[in-house]
């Protein structure tokens, strides 16, 4: 690419994303979390931990708010009236929410972190010089820096566990930002196998970590552009739409039977996460 | 024919400006005020150049040149190295878009301008130069030096003008 | 009363000024230590930090910005005064500025240093910093140019190296005065290189009159723009308490504002340590104190403006974080930070105050201490009380390494400026002279034309 | 004078130069043929040219796992034993010697990694060949030795090429042929490789990117 085709293609660097002019083709990856199913077990954070090579940061680290949790299960309690307010106890599991419009990316200062035009919001760790200005500017709160050289760190990895790693991932040293990304060694080496066999992907192919894990099957992930996969299914029957900031739901007078929502939509980042209210209630 | 410098010192500009106004009038053989007579001076001072005679500076323009090319610099560099470097998305923007790069190519305009214009400097200001040959401390202290460029011949009527505007001191460049 | 003795001979302002150079009061040596000494902390946390990694400094997951950030927006707001002071009332041809103009820039050199610095003690892997800089590289890619801080890094190196220039361009004639009057050594060495030959020609003066010019009519913009992308790390964000259209103005003035209350401060060690009675004037302190009280008052009305704003404003999130700061754990910071902002700079209304120098002194240190923990609680609050409500049981307190460095970064400041103002002669010689010079004539014109009775005569 | 004026014209040359050298060119291939990475000295120094240019052995003989896995691997011992075991006319030649000692010993050669990737960096072996051998039906040594040099004129193998990000991505922002069963691009894919859509050239050749999203690459 030079500056001559740099002008002729001109228009084609103008595209905004993601409005409909060039439409996610043929994988656009997302996620339906059903808040019903998920019982706070933890697991899906576990997996995660395994899956990713997260350092374990221990209690003090914890104390400290230095916890590297890329899943994180968030308690919220609804006490009104209760008798007991532990029955109100709610789950909501938190990762990184891929945003089409993520207000991280257009901060870093190096471009660590980018939009694949499968719809990850990628994070490039050697890339990352640590500036925190995208964890400063995530509204969900979900990266997390490796305040201290964890590798290094004795109770963090003992040194039979190093065994243990998984060699897809890179393990982060000091200095550098991370989160969630929908597994993308998984989506990877499966789009490496459909490639070679000349296809598309299925629905599940590709699994992540946490809905793997999960033993009330509340994570769905695939992609938003196959009308076969579930996810597909699941925000269609939601009316829940990647470049619509608001819900129809919402609108509708006297509540509505749809569950689906995806946080913080007002503020415009077009999450790919939809959440599925709950609705069991647990008292009864 | 050599050419000899002579310096005479004045204290107030008064007397500095008769000086000069009386070496434009006179007529010597191989003496020209406009080429040949530099006035000196501590401080800046509008009336030195009142006196001296209106000369054009073309710093300006190199202002406006190094300003155009650190501004123009910025905006292709930016523009082109977006889309080069193998186009990414970030955060639903264009891949090139406008106001960012209008920030930078303002700064770059800024930067630009600054920098070719103390180039400018230098350059019209004849800086940085070996000191001329007859150099006095109290130029830079409180006193107007005229420095003539003479033939011989012409030196001793230009030192009769000089002391009769009281002159605090004449050095001569000794002679060949 | 005259901002400057109009009788005062240009010899005796050479030989003042010189004097500045070589023998300084004993304070010099004490404020020096005390410097170094700091400059020493700052490097022991440093090395501390960036060998454990920053976890050290006591951050935690949603407050990734601390005291660096805050204390780096600090010292960027203090170099925007010797910008306003050089190049603005040079356009305004205030001549008052004069005598002080050298030091202001000197100081808004040493501060833009300053905080340059805390760029690199912010960062993660400060080793890695070169991914920042956009040039050809073998991994073809470039930094991402739509982040305001890159638009940081290029507004301060643009402002910094410009505010250099201006400096020394400002400086040439008074190196060769230096260079005419020093003993040989290496001091002399070092003038006449930089001193650039220059002579005072017509010719010199003409285009050096210019130039200075353009640079002053290009410093003005640049300040306002730098500091107004500072701002633009934080508006262009999301966050609440950040995302406020006021931003780029308020920070300015703020900006103008420590600046001043800096002036004000280095101008009263200045003129004790260097012995510069004669040409730092009470009158001229008194016209900078006055300068600080309009801008007091314009930083006090957009700071009102922005809590206005939030306040009526439809954003519940950023009158949540305003309410914060007002009951919350930063609310005895953000009460004196209003007081030492808004409440403290009516001292200078007071007419005896006005030139006062104890009281301005101990006034213009609790105004920088509002000012720093202005940008202290734009940075802090916005992180333990976000959107995300899994944020706000969270509290973090700098940890001594922390402090230590932004502690040591005012060491830093001290040791550039102190040995600046010992090497370099901080009362700019020919611009006294010429000041000195135009009073004169003008003096001698209206006694001339008998509307003042005579009160002075001309220095020649 | 004139020096400054010469100063001038040379500095904004310089910024001229600059500002169109880094918009305009992407790097090619800064390192030339004889600038090679560094000796590695093996247990055994392997004649890749007796192998791949006497015999003519496809690489991917002995690099059995470059077309279906990530990696290419090494040959185990057996593979070489396989043949050398009945090519009786060098097996008193020392370095078949020392291959029959670690025969004999049960033990694996120690080869030593010759393109060294960083361990952040996801390169896969498998979609390469696929690509361009499999589809695009080039030469196997053509193929390999994009990445890996005229491996068939060594000995030991030495990096022949740069391997940074700059040489990968330059080569992935080049338009290469698709053919028309298979294989890349699926549905507009290479739409979003390279912003554009596939290139339809004169004689009617559609050609596409590599693709360009960071994640591919780095882990």
């Amino acid at each position: 690419m030079s500056v001559t085709s740099l002008l002729e293609n001109y228009s084609e660097f103008r595209h905004f994303h993601p409005v409909d002019d060039v439409p996610h083709n043929p994988y656009k990856w997302a996620m339906s979390i059903d808040l019903d199913a998920c019982s706070g077990c933890n697991a899906c954070s576990v997996a995660c931990y395994a899956e990713n090579n997260l350092p374990v940061v221990g209690r003090e680290g914890f104390a400290h708010g230095q916890a590297m949790h890329w899943m994180r299960i968030e308690r919220y309690w609804d006490e009104d009236g209760r008798e007991f307010p532990d029955q109100g106890a709610q789950f909501l599991p938190m990762m990184c929410q891929q945003c089409e419009a993520a207000p991280c990316e257009t901060v870093c200062p190096v471009g660590a972190t980018n939009h694949t035009p499968d719809g990850i919001n990628s994070q490039i760790y050697n890339r990352c010089i640590g500036s925190r200005y995208c964890s400063a500017n995530c509204p969900y709160k979900v990266r997390y820096f490796n305040w201290y050289d964890y590798p290094t760190t004795d109770n963090v990895w003992p040194a039979e566990m190093n065994q243990q790693l998984n060699p897809d991932v890179t393990v982060r040293g000091k200095g550098v930002m991370e989160k969630c990304t929908f597994c993308i060694q998984r989506v990877t080496v499966a789009k490496n196998n459909a490639k070679n066999e000349g296809r598309l992907i299925h629905d599940g192919d590709v699994q992540t970590a946490c809905q793997q894990a999960c033993p009330t099957s509340a994570i769905s992930f695939g992609n938003l552009v196959d009308p076969e996969s579930k996810v597909y299914k699941q925000w269609k029957a939601q009316q829940v739409e990647l470049d619509k900031d608001a819900q129809i739901k919402d609108k509708e007078e006297g509540g509505s039977e749809l569950r689906g929502y995806r946080i913080f939509e007002e503020l415009r980042p077009y999450p790919s996460v939809m959440y599925l209210e709950r609705v069991r209630e647990s008292a009864v | 024919m050599s050419k000899r410098h002579l310096l005479a010192l004045f204290s107030n500009f008064d007397e500095a400006e008769a000086v000069v106004q009386e070496l434009r009038a006179v007529n010597l053989k191989g003496f020209d005020a406009d080429k040949d007579m530099i006035v000196k001076s501590p401080i800046e001072h509008p009336e030195v150049e009142e006196f001296v005679g209106d000369k054009p500076v073309y710093v300006q323009w190199f202002t406006l040149v190094g300003a155009l090319t650190g501004g123009l610099l910025a905006f292709t560099l930016i523009s082109a190295s977006q889309g080069n470097f193998f186009a990414q998305l970030k955060g639903g923007k264009p891949i090139v878009p406008f106001p960012p790069n209008f920030v930078l190519t303002y700064e770059m305009f800024i930067l630009g301008g600054v920098y070719i214009s103390v180039l400018g400097f230098l350059i019209c200001a004849g800086l940085p130069a070996r000191r001329s040959p007859l150099y006095s401390a109290k130029v830079s202290e409180d006193q107007i030096g005229i420095l003539v460029q003479a033939d011989e011949s012409a030196s001793s009527s230009l030192k009769s003008i000089f002391t009769k505007h009281q002159a605090l001191e004449i050095q001569e460049e000794a002679g060949k | 009363m005259n901002d400057i003795r109009e009788d005062i001979a240009w010899a005796k302002i050479n030989k003042d000024v010189l004097k500045s150079l070589e023998n300084p009061r004993k304070l010099f040596w004490v404020i020096l230590l005390i410097a170094i000494a700091a400059v020493g902390v700052a490097v022991g946390c440093e090395v501390y930090q960036y060998t454990v990694g920053l976890g050290v400094a006591n951050f935690s997951n949603p407050h990734v910005w601390g005291l660096y950030i805050a204390t780096f927006i600090f010292w960027i707001g203090m170099s925007h005064s010797g910008t306003l002071l050089s190049a603005i009332l040079h356009l305004m041809h205030a001549d008052w500025r004069k005598p002080i103009y050298r030091f202001a820039e000197a100081m808004t050199t040493f501060s833009l240093m300053t905080a340059g610095l805390f760029v690199a003690v912010h960062l993660g892997r400060v080793w890695q910093i070169y991914y920042a800089l956009p040039y050809p590289n073998g991994r073809q890619v470039w930094p991402n140019f739509q982040s305001p801080l890159l638009w940081d890094a290029m507004a301060i190196f643009t402002y910094l190296s410009s505010s250099i220039l201006f400096l020394y361009v400002g400086m040439i004639p008074d190196l060769a005065i230096c260079r005419d009057n020093m003993n040989p050594g290496w001091r002399r060495k070092l003038y006449t290189v930089l001193a650039l030959g220059w002579e005072g020609t017509d010719r010199q003066w003409r285009n050096f009159r210019v130039t200075y010019l353009t640079i002053a009519c290009f410093l003005i913009p640049l300040a306002v723009s730098v500091h107004s992308i500072v701002a633009s790390d934080f508006a262009m964000s999301q966050q609440p308490g950040w995302h406020i259209t006021s931003f780029p103005p308020y920070f300015v003035a703020g900006a103008l504002y420590s600046g001043c209350a800096a002036i004000i401060t280095l101008f009263i060690i200045l003129r004790y340590v260097f012995k510069f009675e004669e040409y730092m004037t009470l009158p001229i302190l008194k016209k900078i104190v006055r300068l600080t009280f309009a801008i007091a008052m314009v930083w006090t009305y957009l700071n009102l403006i922005e809590y206005a704003a939030v306040w009526y404003g439809h954003d519940q999130a950023s009158k949540d974080v305003l309410i914060q700061k007002m009951v919350g754990p930063y609310a005895p910071f953000w009460w004196t930070m209003n007081i030492c902002g808004s409440v403290v700079p009516f001292i200078m209304f007071f007419k005896r105050f006005q030139t006062h120098i104890p009281v301005l002194f101990a006034v213009s240190l609790l105004l920088n201490l509002g000012m720093w923990l202005e940008r202290w609680m734009i940075v802090a609050p916005t992180f333990s009380h976000g959107y995300y409500p899994w944020t706000w049981d969270h509290d973090q307190w700098p940890s001594l390494v922390q402090w230590g460095i932004v502690f040591g970064s005012f060491g830093w400041f001290t040791l550039l400026f102190m040995v600046f103002c010992k090497v370099f002669p901080s009362v700019s010689m020919y611009e006294v002279k010429e000041m000195v010079y135009h009073r004169s004539q003008a003096t001698k014109k209206l006694e001339a034309t008998g509307k003042l009775a005579a009160s002075g005569k001309g220095a020649h | 004078m004139h020096r400054f004026l010469r100063l001038s014209v040379l500095l904004m040359g310089l910024f001229a130069a600059v500002g169109s050298y880094a918009a305009d060119a992407p790097q090619s291939e800064p390192m030339t043929e004889d600038d090679l990475g560094p000796a590695i000295e093996q247990p055994i120094e392997f004649p890749h040219v007796r192998h791949a240019k006497d015999m003519q052995i496809n690489c991917m003989y002995c690099h059995t796992y470059a077309r279906r896995s990530a990696v290419a691997g090494i040959p185990p011992l057996q593979k070489c034993i396989g043949c050398h075991n009945w090519i009786d006319s060098v097996k008193d030649k020392p370095r078949i010697k020392t291959l029959f000692e670690y025969w004999e010993a049960k033990k694996a050669i120690p080869w030593k990694k010759v393109h060294d990737l960083p361990d952040f960096v996801r390169f896969n072996h498998e979609r390469h060949i696929k690509r361009f051998y499999f589809q695009l039906n080039r030469p196997v040594q053509e193929v390999c030795g994009y990445c890996h040099g005229d491996v068939k004129e060594m000995t030991v193998a030495r990096r022949q090429k740069l391997l940074s990000m700059g040489w990968c991505v330059a080569c992935h922002q080049k338009d290469h042929p698709v053919t028309a069963e298979g294989g890349t691009p699926i549905g507009n894919q290479a739409y979003w490789y390279g912003m554009r859509k596939p290139l339809i050239d004169v004689s009617g050749i559609i050609k596409a990117k590599g693709p360009n999203d960071c994640s591919v690459c780095h882990k």
